[in-house]
């Protein structure tokens, strides 16, 4: 065990699957010689060199494109997109082509990329240095979409990205990548997908959330405490495959569910978890199912703390959904 | 029969001298460019009469296909768009296969997911098409560096048209390889049209070949109806790219006879009188006139060959024909590599609805 | 009254937005001389001419991104991308630039675009040209998404899109182009954004649905009529903004709900409609919210009447949910 | 003071023969490159006090800037990236309107809606700014496109660096320009660095203007130190596209001296002496040389500008620091022209947060 934080958790990683595998390599912009922006790769380009730590051309077309072809003939890239806000111009090729290549060939050809990149707000970043977009990707069959809110998450996740046979966008919560420090195994570590992580139990209200939403989510399931109310917190981290037994498992329980997320609410994953949970847990809901999110407008700069979910609206929430009903 | 009319793929190099093709080869890319000739016909009559649902012809593209898989070896990665029959041909896929995946059946290798022309054949290293322009040009030159840094001397090809120089991936793709220097042949036919759009409005270069230029290494311009000069080009580029020497950029100039596809009329843009004057130029008969002229191929032995491909196109469609269907609940396979509990939970809803009646495959 | 199909409404749109507004042009592929591939703007390049017809290079990143450049100048163009699935190398364009420039601007630069799409299964297009990705863009906020299904409204709410400030987001049922005819006012005759559409009244269950699921939708509820379940049907048309009153409304009236649309379920248009529902018409509901969508794969060729809703799967999930609760 | 140091748009001909500014224009771009400098040197302190959340610096590319700027008129339309504060400077832009965004006050015309840098001035048609690399490109040949549909003589000029020609919006846009003989003027900063990435790993073409052949109009390099040659340069690409002669690829080759924002660590991939033989050339200081030793400017001018640049920024930041925030609904506003029934719900919500004291602004 090592006490890390979440980014050095990730550095951790990489470092160890390009160890033991040769096949691993990391691409990307700025991701060699100057170690990442956030230094996630720091130290990758003087241990393995310029052939599995490739700064490349600024192009995310180019990253995800290359990163496909390189998949295919077998090896397990990495590849890094600076910024959740810049992977549209990789669109095309992971919603077009990463996703359904196993399927379009029939199982002939398997195509496994992780696509690690930072998202969220909370740093001061505006609209294209903190959004979080993950149901676009949710939303493509065929990707499986893992977010960390631990660093032996961070690690364990990635591990198991990089040792899947599928397709893996790995979202990393930046604005908690040095707040948020914790003890991760030395070992492998692995961390399985589809499966939630209990962060608390409680009876009176399930609070749902992932990535930098979890640790304000604790933080009100605490303060409620205080106030009488017993909030069960399920970190869910692995967004597909979701774990929908431990979700609906704990509103069979409780009765009562509050979704958090950073991202607007409009078709956001919030609605996919109301959507399962009004459908398999109609019969144990005792209030209506709340969603404390982002605005439906884009990402603001100055004003992105009243923007973005905190620790005293998602109790604003949980409290009234307890009152109700 | 069939085996000679699907030559396997040979080495590129050796037999043929400075770079020419034997008589022999020769023969062996007629035979190729004959069978796709033939199937191409009767697969636009077969999307005529419902047989099959759709169709993308190569009519005018045989040479430059056939030429082009001539100059590789197997073990290099071929990245087609949806024209590339000729090419999967020469490289040794049998003519079956293609036709299972015309009609979907369940010998499809593509489990009936594609519409038809969007191959793909692993054991041929010929890489599962899809759609969308120009997505398999970044993809050739990642798998060229994946093979480089494997240490295997091989070189990847992606294909494509002159409407997919305007792509994302064009740009990405050649770029890439300029900087990394990577063994990938990019091989670009130039039909001079993109549905309806006409080669000088998708650009306003003057050829399409020097956009490589642009990315810090060269390109060249080629007769695509002369099987022997693509060869050439082609083997050319290999040898390069294999010795380090970076990727090429080809545009192998042709014309496409027929529709862009079956839904696709093109008396609406372009005229008659055009279409005549590139036939003129049919890579297919001028091929069969200088084996004719030069290597003692005799009108028996020409029909022989047509009529060879007929019959085994033929029997190709009548297998294919009595192939059962593809199973009604493998659309739900292969999206990952073990089914997640959502998609084994679909599984078990669309299984129920079958067997209460509600869905009748 | 003129009786036309949807694709005829199109065109007839553009044809009277064109003449009455200088300003209107059409950019795309095979928009001009071959008036569309789906002659959806046939006759416009002789009527108008190449300037207000263009005829583009093979790249959906140029279309987005110079109509927004005409937009800014104060032209109103109206893209076409030729297929909804070819949209993906215009996505950061869509997402980033196109509906963010009003926000990010402070309101000094609005920026109205239409783009149009078919977009749809049901024509043996396999997984490229019939997928229904509305939910990428209904996500997105900024964008307004609109889906006709009769061709009175496609008309109508063309002409509204054409005409409104914001970027618009037009997506046409390719599946029912021709298949569906209907009556289509000669005049301007708009259909305001963010109403639904009642296409039949009923008291047990309500069915929602849009775009070329409306048809089947309508079907199973003329059958379900025949075996005693009066089921209302309401066409979205309007899915940002939605017409959330209506839904809500609808659900208080009959207690129950199903959610009909062709694309994945995961994080699908369906995901937000059953959240709006869990939250608003909470204690109307008398049984689990349904959804009767694609399935979590790629779209399959061949098999794509087995992967589509139809009228007998719809009236299945109907009449699970009457039965329910 | 003021208005001499911010000198507004001046028609690009007329008093400046042969394309040669005048002693008194050199006076007035020297002026503005002055002010942007020691806007710049601030800035990088007030992000270091946490007094502004961002800031990427422009220095050592003054020259380029003011010089392109200089050729233009108030009616072309610039697109710029984030780092053209001397071009909006130059366009009459008060420099209190670009304090105002940096500190996001509620003065700031982008509604404090955006990072620092990321700048939109309407009336200057100083098009609003985002992140993505390159996104303004095709937008720039589209606002083109629309002015010559409306028979406006003008023209658009699209300012990005070097790493932005590997976007796919430089394809593209450069791509329909070529096609469309669009009268864009794009102009490129190439700073030697994108980021961590040195120019010569960007792209594997010699320079980056000759990419522009790729698409069947020429490219210029020129020296972005040297503001003369950029104004002759930029005011010729002008004149030529307002002719219909079409567009033109300008590489003006400078250095970027500070980091590539306040987030970034140069040490990390380029050397001190790199940097320190760039300074050698700095367009501010070549500049002023040339004003000393040919037009006259003497110590206590000279002295007098920097002053009066270092007194007119202290004000408007002394301004912008007493200017109230933005009010907290305001991130609610310009979604879209009027609000959803969706949006004016969030408002409610949020205003009844802060009414019952859960949201505390
Ligand atoms: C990204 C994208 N946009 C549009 C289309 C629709 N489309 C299919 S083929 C084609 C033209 C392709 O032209 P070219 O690259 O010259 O190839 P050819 O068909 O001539 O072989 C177009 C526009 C597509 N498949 N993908
Ligand atoms: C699409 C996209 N990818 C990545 C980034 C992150 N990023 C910001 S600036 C930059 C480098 C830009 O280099 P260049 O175009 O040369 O402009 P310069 O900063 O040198 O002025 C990168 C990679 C981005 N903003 N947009
Ligand atoms: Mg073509
Ligand atoms: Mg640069």
């Amino acid at each position: 065990m090592t006490e890390l934080t979440l980014v050095q958790a990730v550095n951790r990683g990489l470092f160890e699957a390009m160890r033991s595998d040769p096949d691993v390599l990391v691409l990307g912009e700025d991701v060699g010689v100057n170690g990442g922006v956030f230094r996630a790769t720091e130290g990758l380009y003087k241990e393995f060199g310029a052939d599995r730590v490739i700064d490349t051309p600024l192009s995310e077309t180019g990253i995800v494109g290359t990163a496909i072809g390189m998949a295919l003939y077998g090896l397990k890239p990495v590849a890094e997109i600076q910024f959740l806000d810049f992977i549209y111009p990789a669109f095309d090729q992971i919603v077009s082509e990463l996703s359904k290549f196993r399927y379009r060939s029939g199982g002939q050809y398997p195509c496994h990329v992780v696509i690690r990149s930072p998202y969220g707000g909370g740093i001061r970043g505006g609209l294209y240095h903190s959004q979080s977009t993950e149901a676009y990707f949710c939303h493509t069959a065929g990707l499986k979409v893992v977010v960390p809110s631990t660093p032996a998450d961070a690690k364990g996740l990635l591990l198991t990205a990089i040792h899947d046979e599928d397709p893996v966008l790995f979202l990393e919560p930046k604005r908690i990548y040095r707040s948020v420090t914790g003890e991760v195994p030395d070992g492998d570590g692995r961390v399985p997908f589809g499966t939630a992580r209990l962060v608390r139990e409680g009876t009176d209200v399930s609070l749902f959330a992932y990535g930098a939403m979890v640790p304000p989510t604790s933080e009100a399931a605490e303060k409620l405490a205080g106030e009488g109310i017993s909030a069960e917190v399920i970190d869910l981290r692995s967004l597909v495959p979701l774990d929908e037994a431990s979700v609906v498992a704990s509103v069979q329980k409780t009765g009562r569910a509050v979704v958090v997320h950073e991202a607007a609410r409009f078709c956001g994953f919030g609605g996919e978890v109301a959507a399962v949970l009004a459908e398999k847990a109609f019969y144990s809901l005792k209030a209506p199912i709340a969603r404390v999110t982002g605005y439906d407008t884009p990402f603001p700069y100055a004003l992105e703390n009243l923007y973005l979910p905190n620790a005293d609206t998602i109790m604003h929430a949980a409290r009234s959904t307890v009152k109700a009903g | 029969m069939a085996e000679s009319a699907v030559p396997s793929v040979a080495p590129a190099s050796g037999s043929d001298s400075a770079d020419g093709l034997s008589p022999q080869r020769l023969l062996e890319a007629y035979r190729t460019m004959v069978l796709a000739r033939v199937t191409d016909e009767r697969c636009l009559h077969l999307q005529r009469q419902g047989r099959i649902g759709f169709y993308a012809p190569l009519q005018g593209q045989e040479a430059a296909q056939v030429g082009a898989a001539m100059a590789l070896r197997p073990e290099d990665w071929v990245f087609p768009a949806y024209r590339e029959m000729a090419v999967a041909l020469l490289r040794g896929v049998p003519l079956q296969a293609i036709i299972d995946q015309l009609f979907s059946d369940s010998s499809d290798l593509t489990k009936g997911r594609q519409m038809p022309n969007h191959f793909g054949f692993r054991a041929q290293n010929f890489v599962v098409a899809s759609s969308p322009i120009g997505t398999q040009i970044t993809q050739a030159v990642g798998a060229a560096m994946a093979a480089r840094l494997r240490g295997d001397p091989i070189v990847t090809v992606p294909f494509f048209g002159d409407g997919a120089t305007s792509s994302n991936d064009f740009h990405a793709g050649l770029n890439f390889a300029g900087v990394f220097k990577v063994p990938t042949v990019f091989f670009c036919q130039n039909n001079e049209w993109a549905i309806s759009l006409p080669r000088e409005k998708q650009t306003r270069s003057p050829t399409l070949a020097e956009k490589a230029k642009a990315y810090g290494f060269s390109g060249v311009v080629i007769d695509g109806n002369d099987v022997k000069a693509v060869y050439r080009t082609v083997l050319d580029a290999r040898r390069r790219a294999v010795a380090g020497g970076g990727p090429t950029l080809i545009e192998a100039q042709v014309y496409r006879f027929g529709p862009h596809s079956t839904s696709d009329d093109p008396h609406r843009y372009r005229s008659n009188a055009e279409l005549e004057a590139a036939k003129r130029k049919d890579p297919v008969l001028r091929l069969q006139r200088e084996l004719k002229e030069a290597h003692g191929l005799d009108e028996a032995g020409d029909s022989k060959i047509w009529d060879d491909a007929r019959a085994q196109l033929s029997a190709a469609i009548e297998v294919a024909e009595k192939t059962p269907k593809v199973a009604p609940d493998s659309f739900l396979d292969d999206v990952f590599a073990t089914p997640t509990p959502r998609l084994a939970e679909e599984r078990a809803a669309f299984e129920a609805l079958v067997r209460e009646g509600v869905i009748k495959p």
